[in-house]
């Protein structure tokens, strides 16, 4: 079974660079694409995929509220943040909000997958990089 | 209106001249500072980068992909010190925090910064609701808190400064404390105090009120107080009452 | 004074503090922008180039090196992008060529610029000297001229502007004419009008003067005069004569 995937971003570039990646991986699938936390919203709905990737800072609904929406009305989808910021008060108030890992987008290509990984079998996964700032 | 009236006005008209006059340049001075850290900063790095990118293809035709790949790995790290550097540019300018998460987790930040960068114990409680709040009171507040925080550090010498929030339903509280030098408020010369002038028109605009209690050797307590309007319910928890 | 000044005094302070508020709002609009254009251009991009490059690796591993070299090619072109808009940037926040070249090459630059993003035909003329002014004149001047051309564009809806600069020993004087539908300066209102105000603050600033004639149908003509302090001397072309 391949993990399902759902990219959430409002820059086009970033999400095909991203798809790439995720793409070279045998495992994993990704379903759908949208920008902008309403987006996500409605491709979860109708695509279900396993884990969603998801951007914090967007034009209209942003990550943050897009997670707290989406892990109340699908219990099961899990969320993995990436953002741009690297501050812990962006990682503990995501992760209060129930998303399951945050990975900022200066990762190499092995982080995303084992982030993706990690986070699609039920773990959390923290960018090494944040994990000493908190 | 009596003479007396007349002089306060005219007086009053000045200051604010002044005080346009004073914003506007500052303004430039923040452009021109910010135009100056991204030109010498990310925008050489990227110059630089570009340079070292073209080296790359004669490197991999050369001495094969195993040196081409070690000089991207070079660049990597060029790319992720610029980045430090816009991440830093972006927050002094604003806190997307501000935009993204609110006051609270915007302020709890900012203090664990300035406590990093000073000598000052910082204390920050923050009591209540968690709310987000309109924008322009966001950004308000976290301006007056910072002002606050600045000057008890420039001119305070203070070892604690403790920042207590409490957002109640329908007013916000925010209280600024030092335990430094003190000044006598009454003694601030209006023409050079645009910092406690910028203060008073931002809290005019929110329709809310702020006291400064200080004297020379006793400390400041700065004294924020901001009605919260009842029409304004953003919740942060749920975006089908966004949408609705 | 009398009634009618004292009614006219009211007005002004009022307008003074509705001045300075908006200022300190436009100021963290601009803030705003800025961090976000930023955040979503060159942060975004570094980031972008950082996953690209991780590309090339896997893409030399698994497809060897003809596919690496394309993909080489294209981070090339990302990072030529990034600094393109990086540069974009810095130049809408002030132009650097103010502080690099002076007040003459960067009105033609910022003129030649506006042509080229809208329909209207821009004419600059230069007479008399193209001397280095004090720094907080040349940007004050280039802002004036900025808000004047911007404001043609934006209600004049011209086919011509034309912009004349004559600096003499003693003093600069800049024209600015369109040939739009021009308004009754007079009906302005003032608590609407900041661009006129700002305009008029940093001409007071300079100890200038500034003119708008203009009525309906008639095209409007801005004229902005200001003296050129006699102590200062700093000339252009002679790089020891600044030095000594
Ligand atoms: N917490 C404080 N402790 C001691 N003195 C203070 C404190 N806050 C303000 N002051 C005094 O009040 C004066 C006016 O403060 P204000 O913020 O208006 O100006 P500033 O800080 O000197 O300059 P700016 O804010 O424009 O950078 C200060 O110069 C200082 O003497
Ligand atoms: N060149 C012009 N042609 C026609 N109308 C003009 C011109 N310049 C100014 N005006 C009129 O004068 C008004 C006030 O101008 P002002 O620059 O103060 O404000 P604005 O341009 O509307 O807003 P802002 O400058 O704050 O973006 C404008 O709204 C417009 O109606
Ligand atoms: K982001
Ligand atoms: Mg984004
Ligand atoms: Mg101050
Ligand atoms: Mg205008």
């Amino acid at each position: 079974m391949p993990i399902r995937l759902l990219l959430i971003d409002d820059h086009q570039l970033f999400r095909e660079g991203v798809k790439r990646i995720l793409e070279m991986e045998p495992n994993f699938e990704v379903v759908a694409e949208g920008e902008d936390g309403r987006d996500a919203v409605a491709l979860v709905e109708k695509y279900q995929p396993d884990v969603v990737l998801m951007d914090i800072n967007m034009p209209d609904v942003n990550g943050v509220e897009a997670t707290k929406d989406l892990i109340e009305r699908f219990p099961d989808v899990k969320i993995l943040i990436l953002s741009i910021h690297d501050d812990e008060s962006y990682v503990t108030h995501v992760l209060k909000t129930g998303a399951s890992g945050y990975l900022l987008k200066e990762m190499d290509a092995d982080a995303l997958i084992d982030a993706v990984k990690v986070v699609g079998s039920g773990g959390a996964y923290i960018h090494p990089k944040v994990t000493h700032n908190l | 209106g009596d003479l007396k009236d007349v002089g306060e006005l005219i007086e009053d008209a000045k200051e604010k001249q002044q005080f346009g006059l004073k914003i506007i340049e500052a303004q430039e001075e923040e452009r021109k500072r910010v135009a100056r850290e991204i030109h010498d900063g990310p925008a050489q790095m990227l110059a630089n980068v570009l340079l070292r990118s073209e080296i790359v293809e004669k490197v991999s035709v050369d001495k094969g992909m195993e040196a081409a790949l070690s000089e991207i790995k070079d660049l990597r790290k060029m790319i992720r010190t610029s980045l430090a550097e816009v991440r830093r540019i972006i927050y002094d300018l604003r806190p997307m925090a501000l935009d993204d998460l609110g006051l609270i987790p915007t302020l709890a930040k900012y203090l664990k910064h300035v406590e990093e960068l000073t000598d000052i114990d910082i204390r920050f409680t923050h009591i209540g609701r968690d709310a987000r709040l309109p924008t322009h009171m966001e950004v308000a507040l976290f301006r007056l808190v910072q002002e606050a925080v600045q000057n008890a550090h420039k001119h305070g010498n203070p070892t604690e400064i403790h920042v207590k929030v409490e957002m109640k339903p329908s007013n916000i509280v925010i209280v600024v404390k030092d335990d430094g030098k003190g000044f006598d408020v009454s003694e601030t010369k209006k023409e050079e105090s645009f910092g406690l002038m910028g203060m008073k028109e931002r809290i005019a605009a929110l329709k809310g009120e702020l006291t400064i209690d200080s004297s020379p050797r006793k400390g400041t307590v700065v004294l924020i107080q901001a009605p919260i309007e009842n029409a304004f319910h953003r919740n942060t928890s749920s975006l089908s009452k966004q949408k609705g």
